[in-house]
């Protein structure tokens, strides 16, 4: 196994899926002559063209669209949001298009095309440019979501995603681009709807996704020298959500936490949550908690924002309320 | 031209196909038989049917919630169209679109969209596809002179002329936005003259005659088809039906409608094969087998079956 | 009291607020001589002239944000969505820009806007034209959002999120405009983030707001007949969320069903469960439940939609689900 | 003429105030002192000097996220906005909206936004208020050649020039979008030429000269403030630095660069003032005084307290 930075594991997803389908392609801003706004895409114009990697004008909608048409039409167009927070002007297109058509049409047409780039916070780029997008995209029926950690991730869920014939949201994270991890050899693919266990312990069960994994992992490293062992579940995929490592865990710890960095009110966390107290009430031994960003546009102020993300105090925090209950 | 007149004796019985099934439908609704909304089409018919005829089985057509005559100038059958409307299983969408959302992947009839200006980026990506892979087949995509304030249609146009999409853009000019007349919804009169600000072509026409509108629709079709190059086009036309089924069209007399009766395209493909030798036994005929396709299509749409349960989620995700 | 229907009493609401503060105008689609898509705004434009009952082109984006920008300019704008559906492709001004001028600028501007528009599924319109938007418009801090289920309620609300200085997004629903209800007379102002108690039973707490709680009664109605009585507790506002009177009255019954339209991923359903779970744990004798929506596109065929949407039957076996715990 | 001999003093003032503050912003910025964006107007600064020159008190002016030579030129004091880029609360967004999300409401600066295309509804919600309310003021809007093909852009133009509200928008074309050049972006050269489409005056020039600037942008806003019809203006400009100081700028050439120095708006007020008598010791004593207030600048930023905890949910609802 080779060590890949988070971004050169997307990178060679997407350079292997446009060598096996000359029907994947790649659009977005600055991906072409400019190497990417954040370096995912460098070198793909030069090794593609750039009829294949196309450089956009500032136009979210159109060409969000023109990928889900392009996708209707049977190519697999792989459309890069410069940030997800740009998503927002294409949100139609991504609500009423790209998870309707299959259905609006009676199943004649399908739409394999994959949304991508940085979710959530940066550093400092204050309250428009720092946004988690998985609680608008995971509520809506015929979108997939996923949220890798990992570059192992990135790299096989991405390419699990260009493979789908659904539209699948991949939120990456600009914090974890940089990050370096072992990445398997080969035709490596991470089947969607997949949650892993990242860490055992049996004193309670800690849910997370995407960069809250790190904090997490953080967090639950401190615990242990203080003799409080966790399971740690990655969800990897947010939509299909896959619980059955988490209730599994829940069964034998009896104590849940979700950490995320999105806004509280409901989204992927109470979703979570909602599923845990349903499946394995009987199991549990109070309350399942969460840790969540705060409830407020994200501050530019460093220290603000510092206390507007959760971080592995926050974390660890919220694992001894759970065992306080 | 011996071929003009086959071709309009085919185009005047595709509009009489339009509006007589359309009648048909209007009746269906008021019986309860149809539901949800329904926008007809009646009065526009020679601009689908002039400008689709222009296209080959490759090519691609892409329209807004007013799409049953789009579907039918696209040779989706009166059967599958008239089911659609009814929630039947054979309908064109299996009963799961509606009026709104047309579908027929055969006919390459990509929608039937209800998001005004939602289906231009997508039609402009259908086209896309055509070039990315070397073909030579181009979209039509229409929509009505309300939608071309909202953005969908501005950054459609933007990219399609800055990449150089084979995609015709067809603006139906009805003068109406649901109850807004164009002259409170754009400040300019002539929406094609909008192509300036793309560096694109333009046109616009009447379509009062549906071989005009073909041959002007051909022009860009053909442009496309060589250059890869796209059009605006606004067909001035006129509905003489409320904006869906709801409207009690309060905001124009029934003098205005009957004056733009006087242009009637059916009317007037008519007037013109008379003139060329064509009798009322024709036209009797005519009526007769138009009335017995949409008859059909009632009947199979009352007879068929509905959609099971099961499709709900079988259609969600592929 | 007079007896009005919901739309009447949304309008008198509209026209109350305009006569009060010559700062209030009406903007949207049709609201003018059209009187109104579902004819909310019927007279106004008589009433008031065009300089306050404004028609717009179908530019939701465009009209959304200069509503935006008059209001930090200390205008009170009423944006009518012909339908909450279009709301979409103005996503990013309520995102971005609405929730957010009054933080990102320091506290120095504010935006007192009102959102309002039909939310949920109409009859047969489809998957593009039938969707619940609270699950994505709760998410976002900076909002409120509001769903009134009755004529009261509708006047009382509207009135005031139009008093209201942040942005308040009002869901209407089409198949309640024509519903009839007591309105007390006068200057009747309903405050944001209360819920109200609707009917009371002990054995279980059924939660829900807009139209499905005259499904919900219905289904308890029968349920009563049955012996099964229940608490009906109406959030009315769905941001701020007011689950005092749902907590005193989980506290009673030991059981707890949330009921709402709006397809299950996440949402004000599975943060009401959340929280439930959270503050009332001891108390529970089994998971908090709920009835959803189908996780579909809404389909066109009459029944299929029927089988989409919960109704009074779904709504009484959610019910007996919770006893049978 | 010692009215625009005076005039030309001050708007070089503010120019070069401009330029050093940001010159102290880039340093400020490398020390870690500020933090997240930052996107300099070095070389911009005659198109926001010239433009907001024509403006009075109860004029407003909304911008983009490069809004630092905008807020400045508008007369929000060096202080505030150092101290917002060092993230204190005696920043002018109180250090809560950073670089992007300049505001103040005393001077009527309405943001500072960091959606592309998103800011330009909301300024002419800001030119709608005027005229509802029945007074003559204007309101400029600031946004790149980039931002011309989204459809915010095109929605406000729409309403904007239907509704006849007094906007001027104002693009800077600075040749990129990021790493883009406007060929790649746009399939028209002149952007406002878009003015065409809405049925709305235009204009275009080079912020060479800002006198100039002055002049061509205070017709549009006289216009405005007369009859309240809006304006789409393109003025010709050119950055300095990078899209923002991440930006590694391997796009474009040095030569380029140097080559559009050669007409620097600043080196020109100079050279018209020198020519108009003034000499090395003026020059020397505005470069004085203008370094003495971005140090006390970046002094008071440096000594400023941060904002506070309670702020975050305080400001969250109003
Ligand atoms: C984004 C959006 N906003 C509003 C509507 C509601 N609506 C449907 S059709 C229509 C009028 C469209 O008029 P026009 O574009 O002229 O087309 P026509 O109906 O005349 O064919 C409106 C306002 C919608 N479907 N989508
Ligand atoms: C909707 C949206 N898409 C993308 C971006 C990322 N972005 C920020 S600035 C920029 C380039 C803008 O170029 P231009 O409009 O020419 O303005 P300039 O930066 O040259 O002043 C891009 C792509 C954004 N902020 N908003
Ligand atoms: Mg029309
Ligand atoms: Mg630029």
């Amino acid at each position: 196994m080779r060590e890949l930075r988070y971004r050169e594991a997307l990178r060679e997803a997407l350079a292997e899926e446009m060598e096996r389908d000359p029907g994947v392609f790649l659009m977005g801003e600055e991906v072409g002559y400019y190497q990417g706004a954040y370096k995912v895409t460098e070198g793909l114009l030069e090794r593609f063209g750039a009829r294949r990697v196309i450089d956009t004008p500032i136009a979210e909608e159109g060409f969000a669209g023109i990928g889900i048409g392009a996708a209707m039409a049977g190519l697999r167009p792989v459309i890069e949001f410069m940030t997800m927070n740009f998503s927002a002007v294409a949100f139609d297109q991504i609500l009423n298009h790209a998870a309707k058509i299959r259905q609006m049409s009676g199943g004649q047409f399908k739409c394999p095309i994959v949304f991508r780039g940085p979710n959530g916070a940066a550093r400092q780029t204050g309250a428009q440019h720092s946004q988690c997008f998985e609680a608008f995209y995971t509520h809506i029926p015929g979108l997939k979501v996923v949220a890798p950690a990992t570059p192992a991730d990135a790299k096989g869920l991405l390419k699990a995603a260009i493979r789908d014939d659904n539209p699948v949201l991949v939120l990456e994270d600009e914090r974890l681009y940089g990050v370096k991890g072992e990445v398997p050899d080969g035709d490596f693919v991470v089947p969607l709807g997949v949650s892993a266990l990242r860490r055992e312990g049996d004193e309670a069960t800690v849910v997370t996704w995407g960069k809250m994994l790190p904090v997490t992992l953080a967090a639950c490293e401190e615990l242990a020298k203080e003799g409080v062992a966790c399971d740690v579940i990655d969800l990897r995929s947010l939509r299909p959500l896959d619980l059955g490592p988490v209730l599994r865990s829940v069964a034998k710890t009896g104590r849940a936490l979700v950490v995320q960095e999105s806004w509280p009110f409901g989204g992927v966390g109470a979703e979570v949550v909602d599923r845990i107290q349903r499946e394995a009430f009987d199991a549990l031994r109070g309350p399942v908690l969460r840790v969540t960003g705060r409830d407020a546009p994200m501050p530019y102020n460093k220290h603000l924002e510092d206390l507007t993300i959760p971080s592995a105090d926050t974390v660890a925090r919220g694992v001894r309320a759970l065992l306080a209950w | 031209m011996a071929d003009a007149h086959d071709e309009l004796i085919s185009l005047h019985r595709q509009m009489l196909l339009i509006r007589r099934f359309e009648e048909a439908a209007a009746r269906a609704y008021s019986q309860g038989k149809v539901g949800g909304f329904l926008h007809l089409y009646i009065g526009q018919e020679a601009s689908a049917v002039g400008a689709l005829a222009t296209l080959g089985a490759g090519d691609s057509v892409v329209g807004t919630y007013r799409d049953h005559g789009l579907a039918l100038a696209r040779g989706v059958t009166a059967r599958a169209c008239m089911a659609e409307l009814y929630g039947k299983v054979t309908g064109c969408s299996k009963g799961l679109g509606g009026s709104m959302h047309f579908f027929d992947a055969e006919k390459r009839m990509l929608g039937g969209d209800g998001i005004v200006g939602g289906h231009v980026p997508v039609a402009a990506g259908v086209a896309f596809a055509s070039k990315y892979r070397g073909e030579r087949d181009v979209t039509l995509c229409f929509l009505g002179e309300g939608a071309v304030s909202i953005g969908g249609f501005h950054e459609a146009l933007s990219l399609a002329a800055l990449w150089s999409l084979p995609l015709i853009v067809i603006v139906e000019n009805n003068e109406y936005s649901m109850g807004t007349p164009l002259s409170r919804t754009l400040s300019v009169h002539d929406t094609s003259e909008k192509a300036h600000g793309y560096g694109i072509a333009r046109d616009r026409f009447h379509a009062h005659d549906v071989l005009e509108v073909k041959r002007r629709v051909g022009e860009a079709v053909a442009r496309a088809r060589e250059t890869s190059r796209p059009t605006l086009i606004e067909v001035q036309t006129y509905r003489y039906r409320g904006h869906s089924m709801s409207d009690p069209g309060k905001y124009r007399t029934a003098d205005e409608i009957e004056a733009a009766k006087k242009t009637d395209a059916i009317a007037g493909a008519e007037l013109a094969l008379r003139a060329a030798g064509l009798g009322d036994a024709f036209f009797a005929e005519v009526e007769r087998s138009v009335d017995a396709e949409v008859d059909d299509a009632v009947r199979f749409a009352d007879e068929s079956a509905e959609p099971g349960e099961e499709l709900i989620e079988a259609l969600t995700y592929a």
